[in-house]
Order: structure tokens, then sequence, then C-alpha cells
């Protein structure tokens, strides 16, 4: 064994001695090269899987928790939704396009690989400032990237979000969410069950591609990163679809006994995790495998990352069949071994063993640490300051015209024009909204809403209650729309787990999400970390992103953001005034980034949401947004833009409060809605009723954002001018396009 | 009245088609796998969107080989109802069955937007109950939907009304904003020379029903059924 | 690409390396650039086959053109 | 493409062939093809500038490789 081979394929010493232990003799490459993508940070959860049990699981609704490939939960009628996200930041820093497809085309197999039907994709994107010709050129390829492969299989993307902070100038975070339905009665599950089953290979061809792809997720990323070359993936959305098909074909005619999809770590992962949830073990022929390339060896094609690659469990009696529904789709499959029991996985390659160990060695064997954390000094010390020592803004219409030009508020067409929002015909809320609104054409008139949210400047403040507040706001804004929010999936960007700051932020992140997905009643079904996003010893700011779904019981009532008709009442139901304390306000008019983020209100949540379930239910409403980013004067402005109308409002200034409070403060459970007036009563009786204050702002009409505060005209612009000013952001940055 | 859907490796709209037939109009449709050799009595074809092949090549290059394109031909010679949508457009285009050719958009990004398209030609079996001159409200969502050919072949398509539908501003003007990828002319949809051959950038299926947003696009499916005598 | 089809691709290009400084290019025209490996074939043969697959599948005449050269042996064909 | 990048066209591309009847057709790579016109320059300076220009804009290092040709006068430059 060379001196030091491991620590090159980033695995410790002391792991390494583990290794020794556990196999009693010293592993040969090949066996080393599968331990150590195993047990890279990315596969075996080892700094996060003690901080992750933490998170709330259970609930009537779930069908399957973490653990799987995906989450499933119960929506009634017999059905079920899987959905999951997933991080593809570090391939997408060094090819955007590329590494962003292939993240897509990741997080889809995970769907399908349950048994469910992919049928909508969401992501969630961080980017440095747009100043940057290189940020340009990131943005540019993720969203190309994003869209190329989507477009191309056939699943509509409805929603995402998009942010922009110098944080993420050398590291974007590129999370991709799919969302699947399926029987409720027929999961399948990644397992190798049944010895004699033959074990398939099926999809593209295994080539050179992504070699220790999982370790270099495990790793910073540096001035050397580019040159980690052959790590990279090209997808093929094409050969996707026609796994899509093939696989679901297979699996609704019960011909497999588990399915599982090659993603990092390829065929090592696949193998051992499905035999290790099994308890079984495989015996592999890797001269059956199909490769791109000639004379591959061993430990390519263990290792090999190639993309759109299914691994099959199936009946010997069966086997004709399956090959039959993967040829039709012009797809090539291979038997490449089979289930064996005893728990080994032995590998043969040219009629010689090239390596035999418990299967479970890979898995549960895996390392698991607990490392420290520490209270960064930072956290006080921002605490620590006042916005509200700064000086009121002079001119409110420039400050508010600077906020509604912020490339985090301004509109995002320029990026979900790239995506095809409606192939399925089953898209009912385009992105744009609060949450997108998908029809379940399974079960009608059932929809989902869906949402992915993370606001990392609440985070970077204080991670407990900022990641209270991704799980509050993302639920939040499946409500808007009418829907019971179920359940969520996550992906937890963050920086290195071997400094103790991040770490600290890990764990607090992970505390406040858990508390306010147990007062929500939302558990947890799955997610991803990603840790090592740093550039040059830099620490992203830590980025918790929920992907929420939603329940809409009638999707044809599902209530949109934007005023719908001239005269109605605008009515915000939650505090008039919000915090200024890490808001979008203060970072984009006074360059800062302070403050005491106001503890959210979970009881307050709680009743916001059913409060408007029934609303929106029985039909009292007729548009319904929530407020984030930018606070009152952003979210009246978006559903003046959204409804295409203008409003006239009057704003009472409640006592104690300063105006830039009033109109740009940021507070949690806060919601602008139109109604008709004589509905007026039967709305203030149900806020009455649910603890939450109702407040008349204003009536629909014109076309004039017009928002006066005390008796003075503080903001109005004609609506043209108002949309203009949102939708020419990203244009104007994009059009820059050159190196 | 039959439909049939064509399905192609990587088509991703044929789904869409058959649920308008079968769930919108109510009426009997079927799929017709790629590698078939005839079209089964079906009275009106649906190449669907989606991505054949990847779009690898050319848009619609490499399906407008398959098999089933051949009694296709012969289904269209003898007047028979096809309908291209998208990325059937493109195969219609690429097997000679409609002239010029559809590629990259001039801005060089997919897009998916909302655009206005004005009838040229009411007197189509895909267009009998609309007015010349409507405005219809439909989506868009493609990379190559650029429409090219060369300038005898566009002059003979304005003269015999073969441009069926072109782009315009919700006033009605054919002007270049209104273009969502630099197509000749604002071209949207064409037709061939007896009528019966129909290609269309824009997708009438998903503009059928007022969950969606739009119900314009129903009416080329009503003019089909109006053509053919059923409501 | 023919010289009477815009080329936007080409177009693109053309600006970005004008904003990049190369004011002094022109003309970019992009296109698609193919490999394959004939194999049994005698050149005459292979001239012959690879001018039918260009004008049957790999190029649309309504806007491309082609040229396409062969070579011997270890390095297969280029079009 | 570099050899070791997976190139989804050109897969596609020669299972069409095969599909086609061209069954003696294999390792089929579709890749990018461009012209530029470059003034005023010799051809060392055109080279060098050339050069540059793939390095920095024209190609993606990640997953591509580049060769290009340089002529004179009438035709412009050849990548
Ligand atoms: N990367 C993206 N992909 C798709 N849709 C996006 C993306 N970024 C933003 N959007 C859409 O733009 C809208 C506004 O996003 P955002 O301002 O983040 O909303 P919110 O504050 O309500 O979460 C949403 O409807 C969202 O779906
Ligand atoms: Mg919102």
């Amino acid at each position: 064994m060379e001196q030091g081979l491991h620590c090159q394929m980033g695995l410790t010493d002391g792991e390494y001695r583990r290794i020794l232990e556990l196999l009693g003799r010293e592993p040969n490459r090949l066996e080393l090269g599968m331990f150590s993508v195993m047990w890279s940070e990315h596969c075996s959860y080892k700094s996060s899987r003690r901080v992750l049990e933490k998170f709330p699981t259970q609930g009537p609704q779930v069908l399957q928790g973490p653990g799987e490939n995906a989450g499933v939960v119960d929506i009634g009628g017999g059905w079920a939704v899987s959905f999951k996200i997933e991080s593809h930041n570090h391939p997408s820093a060094i090819e955007p396009y590329q590494g962003a497809a292939t993240g897509v085309g990741g997080i889809i197999r995970d769907i399908f690989s349950m048994g469910a039907r992919p049928v909508a994709l969401l992501n969630s994107l961080r980017f440095g400032s747009l100043e940057s010709a290189r940020v340009r050129y990131l943005v540019e390829g993720v969203v190309a990237g994003i869209g190329g492969y989507g477009n191309c299989v056939g699943i509509p993307t409805v929603g995402g979000e998009a942010c922009f902070y110098p944080t993420y100038a050398g590291n974007p975070l590129v999370n991709a969410m799919c969302v699947g339905i399926l029987p409720a009665s027929s999961i399948t599950r990644g397992t190798a069950r049944g010895e004699g089953n033959a074990v398939m290979l099926a999809g593209a061809r295994t080539g050179r591609d992504g070699l220790h792809g999982v370790t270099f997720a495990s790793e910073e990323l540096d001035e050397q990163s580019e040159e980690q070359r052959p790590a990279v993936q090209v997808g093929d959305p094409f050969t996707e679809k026609l796994l899509i098909e093939s696989c679901l074909e297979v699996m609704e005619r019960g011909l497999v006994v588990g399915v599982q999809d090659l993603g990092g770590a390829g065929l090592t992962c696949a193998a051992s995790e499905m035999s290790s949830r099994a308890g079984g073990g495989m015996r592999l022929n890797l001269d059956r495998v199909h490769c791109r390339e000639e004379d591959m060896d061993p430990y390519e094609i263990m290792l090999s990352e190639s993309q759109e690659r299914m691994l099959l469990v199936v009946e010997p009696a069966k086997e004709q069949q399956v090959r039959e529904v993967f040829e039709r789709w012009g797809l090539e499959i291979n038997s490449i071994g089979e289930v064996v029991s005893g728990g080994m996985l032995e590998l043969f390659m040219r009629g010689e063993k090239m390596a035999c160990f418990p299967a479970k060695m890979l898995c549960e064997a895996a390392p698991s640490y607990d490392p420290p954390f520490e209270e960064p000094p930072w956290f006080r010390e921002l605490k620590a300051e006042h916005p509200a020592e700064l000086p009121v803004p002079g001119n409110l219409e420039e400050a508010f015209l600077k906020l509604m030009a912020s490339p985090n508020i301004a509109s995002k067409e320029w990026i979900f024009r790239q995506y095809d929002q409606q192939v399925r015909t089953c898209t009912a809320g385009l992105p744009g909204g609060d949450a997108a609104v998908i029809r379940l054409r399974e079960v009608e008139p059932k929809g989902l809403a869906l949402s992915v949210d993370g606001n990392s400047r609440y985070t970077y403040l204080d991670p407990y209650k900022g990641g209270m507040i991704a799980v509050v706001e993302a639920a939040r804004n499946v409500a808007v729309t009418g829907a019971r929010p179920l359940a969520i999936t996550n992906c937890l960007n963050f920086g290195s787990p071997t400094r103790a700051h991040v770490f600290w932020q890990f764990r607090q992140a992970v505390e406040g999400m858990s508390r306010a997905c147990e007062a929500l009643g939302t558990p947890v079904t799955g997610g991803n970390v990603s840790f090592y996003n740093e550039t040059s010893g830099e620490a992203i700011f830590p980025t918790p992103v929920v992907g929420m779904v939603g329940l809409l019981e009638d999707v044809r009532l599902h209530c949109p953001m934007g005023w719908r008709q001239d005269g109605e009442l605008v009515c915000l139901v939650g505090d008039l005034a919000g915090s200024l304390a890490g808001s979008e306000f203060l970072h984009v008019y006074h360059g800062k980034l302070a403050g005491e983020l106001l503890q959210p209100d979970l009881e307050r949540a709680r009743n916001l949401h059913l409060f408007l379930l029934e609303a929106i239910g029985e039909g009292l409403l007729s548009s319904a947004h929530d407020l984030s980013d930018g606070g009152l004067a952003v979210a009246l402005a978006e559903s003046s833009i959204a409804g295409g109308r203008g409003v006239e409002l009057e704003l009472l200034l409640p006592e104690g409060a300063r105006v830039d409070e009033l109109l740009f403060g940021e507070a949690q459970s806060r919601v602008v809605m139109s109604l008709a007036q004589e509905k007026e009563a039967a709305l203030k009786e149900k806020a009455g009723r649910y603890g939450l204050p109702l407040h008349r702002l204003g009536i629909t009409g014109g076309d004039v954002f017009s928002l006066k505060t005390d008796d003075r005209f503080s903001i109005r612009l004609s609506l043209h001018k108002l949309i203009h000013t949102w939708e020419e952001v990203l244009p104007w940055y994009m059009n820059r396009r050159a190196l | 009245m039959k439909f049939g859907v064509l399905v192609f490796p990587g088509s991703n709209c044929d789904l869409d088609a058959y649920h308008l037939v079968r769930d919108v109009l109510e009426k009997p449709v079927k799929y017709i796998w790629h590698g078939e050799k005839k079209l089964d009595g079906c009275d009106c074809i649906i190449l669907p969107g989606g991505f054949t092949y990847g779009d690898y090549l050319r848009p619609g290059a490499i399906a407008s080989f398959s098999p089933v394109m051949e009694p296709l031909k012969e289904f269209a010679l003898r007047g028979g109802l096809v309908l291209g949508i998208c990325n059937g457009f493109q195969v219609l285009v690429e097997s000679g069955l409609l002239p010029g050719a559809l590629y990259r958009n001039l801005h060089l990004q997919f897009r998916c937007s909302s655009t206005h398209i004005k009838v040229e030609n009411a007197g189509l079996p895909f267009t009998n109950l609309m007015r010349p001159g409507q405005l219809l409200r439909m989506p868009v969502a493609h990379g190559d939907g650029n429409y090219y050919c060369d300038s005898d072949t566009l002059e003979e398509l304005f003269r015999h009304n073969r441009v069926v539908f072109r782009y315009a501003s919700p006033a009605g003007e054919t002007d270049q904003p209104s273009n969502p990828n630099g197509s000749l002319a604002n071209i949207a949809g064409i037709c061939s020379e007896g009528g019966n051959v129909l290609g269309m950038m824009p997708h009438p299926e998903r503009a059928a029903e007022a969950l969606l947003g739009s119900e314009d696009g129903r009416l080329v499916f009503q003019s089909i059924l109006a053509h053919w005598g059923e409501k | 690409m023919k010289k009477s089809v815009l080329d936007p691709q080409g177009a693109a290009v053309e600006k970005a390396l004008a904003a990049l400084g190369y004011g002094n290019v022109g003309r970019v025209r992009v296109g698609k650039y193919m490999e394959l490996l004939l194999e049994k074939a005698s050149e005459e043969e292979a001239s012959a086959q690879v001018e039918e697959m260009c004008r049957r599948l790999l190029t649309n005449p309504v806007i491309e053109e082609y040229t396409y050269r062969i070579y011997r042996a270890d390095d297969g064909v280029d079009k």
C-alpha cells in the first residue's frame, strides 16, 4: 500500500486505521477508493448525521421519511407525493451549465426511483453581485443548464428563488428540487432483497467522468479547483427521459424488487446502500458493465459518476421482461450480478476477485463525528447594532424604487422565461407568485402548492431564528395560495464543518428549523447537506433552504397574489410595522447587515395558516400575498404589478414606529390581501377568531400606485414606471454578458 | 372523429395533446408509437411538442426518419389532417411536409412566455371557427422556433395564404417586439398547399382550459371538429 | 450556415469578442463540426457515403452548407 | 469535445445513422465550427490572437478542445 494514498483520497489517518480494523487486513486500491467515496462527507453525512437526528420526521402524512432516495407524503385519495431537494454547488462553480444540468438530472432520478412520476421542478439559486462579469457568466450558465435539462425531459420548472449577495461570489449555490406523484400503496424502495435476484444496470454507459466527484464536493473550492477537470460530467437529458419512461413502466408493472439511481459515488454507493438496506450483499461481475471507453479498470467502473444510470434488482423470472422494456425505449441494460446472502459485496473482473467485504462497512459502519462548535464573535456584535439609530430616508419614493430595483426583489422573469413552466399542462400558478400551483390529474380536483425559501441575511445574523424563519416563510408561501403545508425537504448549505463557528451555525439552524417544523406540523422527509462552501478560506453565509409542499383540496380555488378587480378592499393581516434588522432595505439602502431579528411567533404562524386555509376555502379573498424581503411597501407593489392595476393606500404609522419600519421593515406572519368590500365583516370576524390583527389599507384600481402615510404623499408612481423599474433590472445586468 | 398522437423518443407534450382530446374535447384518441407502419384509422394526427431525440443534431431531424413518417406522408398526401405543434412543427419541416426551417432563436435562449398570435387564414380545417385578424393568446416554449425560408418560398407562402398565424402585439401589430424568436415576417404557423397540414410553434393545447390561463387554443381543436362535422 | 441566413450565434460571439477588446474580428459564423469513423470503405466509397449522409441527415440544406475531408486509417474520417 | 467527456449528440447521431442503414459509422463526435475574419494582422499575430480568444471565450476548456487554421486574405480565418 502506497504511503498516504488514503490521504490523497480524502481519508484521515484515523479513518484509515478504522478500515484496517474493520477489514482485518489492508484494503487494495479499489477497496480503499470505495471506502473513501462512501466515507466522504457527501455520502456518509459523518459530521452532520447526529445533528440531523434532531429533525422531526414523524407525522400521519409521512409514508417515507429520510433515508430513502426521497421522502413520500400521503395526499389522500390513494395518492402520495415524493419530493426532495439537492445541491450541485461545486460542479456549478466549475462548469455552470453542466453542473446545474446534472444537478437537475440527479434529483429527478431520486424521485422516479421511488416509483413516482416527476411532475415539477424548482430551484434555489445564490450568486455573488451581478456587477461581476464572472458572476454573470455563472448566472447565465446555471440558468441555461437548469432549463436545458428540465425542458428536454419534459418536467416543468415551476418555481424557485434567486438571490445575489457578495458572499456567494466564488461559491454559488445551486439547489434543485423535484416533486413527483405516485400511488400511495406502491412506493419502490432502494433495497436489494432476495438471494439470487439479478442486479441490472440500465441507462447510459459508464465512462471515466466524475471520478471522486463526492470527494470534490467535500472540499473547499480554491484556485486549483478549475484544474479538477476530470470531475466534470455532461448531462444527457434525452437519455434521462427514456430512463424515466422505462423505469416507471417496469415499476408500474411490478417487475422490480428495488431501484436506486447512480449518483454521487456511482455504482459503489448504489450497490452498497441497496445491499445494506436489505441486510444482504451482492456479487457483481464488472466485465458486464457497459462502458463508454475501452480498458476501464474496476476502480474506474466502481467510482465513475457518469449520469443517467439506474441500478435495478429483479427476480430472475422477470429479467427478460425488464430487458424488453428498456430496449424498446432504446436503452442499454445489462445484468451485472446477483443478490447474495451473507452481506458481502464481491466484485469480479476477468474471473478475478477484485474486492470483497461486507456492504455494511461502507454504510452503517461509516464514521460519525461530533465536530466542536463555538458561537462566533460577530453574533453578539451584530446583534448589538441598532438599525433604528440610522437616519430615516429623506426621500421615501427614491428609497422605495431603489429597493424595487434590488436584484433580490426585482422580477426574476429573465430567469424563469428560460424554463418550460407549462409542459404537462398542469401548472395553474406560474413562477412569479408566492408558491407554484400545480393540479394533480391523478386525483382531481386536488393540487399542490410548492415553494423553496431561505434567507441567508437572517441566518447569518442568527442561524437559529433564521432557520425558523426559513420554514415559517416557506409554509406561509404555500398557505397564501390556500394550501395546507404538509412537509418539508431541505438543503443545508454551509461552510466547512471543521470550523467551530460554522458548525455552531449548522447546529443552530437545524435547531431553529426543527422547532418551526414541530410547531407547524410539517415534518422533514429528506434533504441534503452541502458543506465546504468556501472560497479561499471564507465560508458563505449559512444558507438553509427549505422546500415546502402544500396540499390544495380544490386547485380551482387557489388564490393568486395580484389584485384581481378594481374597487376592492386591501387589508393586511399581521403587524403593520416590521423590523429593519437584517432587512433587504438595510442592505440596499444603508449597505448594512446587522441588528437583532424579531423572534418569530410560531403560534401566530400556525393560526395565520389556518385562517388562510379557511378564508380562501370559503372564497372570501380575491388575492393574498405574503410579506417577505422589502416589507409592506414591496409586497403591495408586487400585488399591484401582478394584478396589472393600481391602488390607493393610506397607512397609519403605528405608535413608536418609524416610517421606514412601516414601509420596509420585515417580520413574519404578515399577508396583504384584497377582497370584495362586502366581505370585510366576515374577514374581520375570522381574523378575530384566530387572534390576528387586521388592518384596512386602501382600495384597488386605477393605474397609479399611491401610498400615503400621515396625510403626506409618500410614494406616488405610475404603474408603468413601477413595472418598468422592477422588470428591467435582471435583463439590464445580463445583457452585459461578455466576460 | 378519432385522433392519433405520435410518440417519438423524447416527445413530452404527447401527454398534453392526449389529455386535451380525451378530457377536454372528450373524443377518442390513441398514442401511435414512432415505430408503427400504419396510422390505424385516425382522422387527425397530432405531432406533439417535446425534444425528440433530445433535439440533438437539429430539432426534429432524427425523428423525421422514423418509420411512422412514411404512412404519415401518405396520409397527408391524401388530404388527412396533420397538426404539428412546436417540436411537431420542427419534425414536419425537417421531413419536408412543410417548407422552410426552424432554427435557433435569435436571442439564443429558450423562451417560455405568453404570446399573441394573429389569425391570417381563417379558412382552414384548423381555423374555421376563427375570424381573420383575430388575436389568440397562447404560450410558446422553445429554443429553436426561428422560422426561415428563402424569399421565393416566403412569397409563395403569402401568395397562397399559407401563413396561418403571426406573432402580434396585444393591439394586433405584427411588430418586432412581439416576435419571440426572430422568425421571418413574425411567422408562428404555416400550412401545406392543400391546407391539411398545419405546423405552429405556439402551444394551443396549453391554452385550452381556464385553469391554465387561456382558452383560446381550444379554437384550433374545435375548428377541426367543426370541419369534420362534429361538435 | 449559409451566408444568406442570419447566424445568431455568430453575431453573439462577435459582440462578445468586441466587448473583450477584439475589435478587429468580423464576419463570425458558428456552425457544426463532426468527426466520424467510417469502416471498410475505399476513399471514393467513403466520399460517396459521406456526401449521401450529409444530404439525408447531417445537414439541413435550407439553412446549412457543408464541406468534408477524408483521412485514412488511424484518425478516422473528418467531415 | 474532449474524448473523455460524454458527447450525447454524437451518440444520437451515430444511432440515427445506423438506423438509416449506415452501420459502418462509428465514434461520431459533434462539436462547434467557427469562421472569423481577423483584420490587420500578420500570420503570427493572428495565431496568437486566435489562441487567446479560444482560451478566453470561444471554447470551454472544461469540456472542449480546439484546433484552428489560418488562411490569408480572401477567406478570412478558420478555426
Ligand atoms: N431560480 C428561479 N427559478 C424559478 N422561479 C424563480 C426563480 N427565482 C425566483 N423565481 C420565482 O420568482 C418569484 C419571486 O421569488 P421570491 O422573490 O424569492 O419570492 P418569495 O419572496 O415569495 O419567496 C417566485 O414565484 C419564484 O417562483
Ligand atoms: Mg412570498
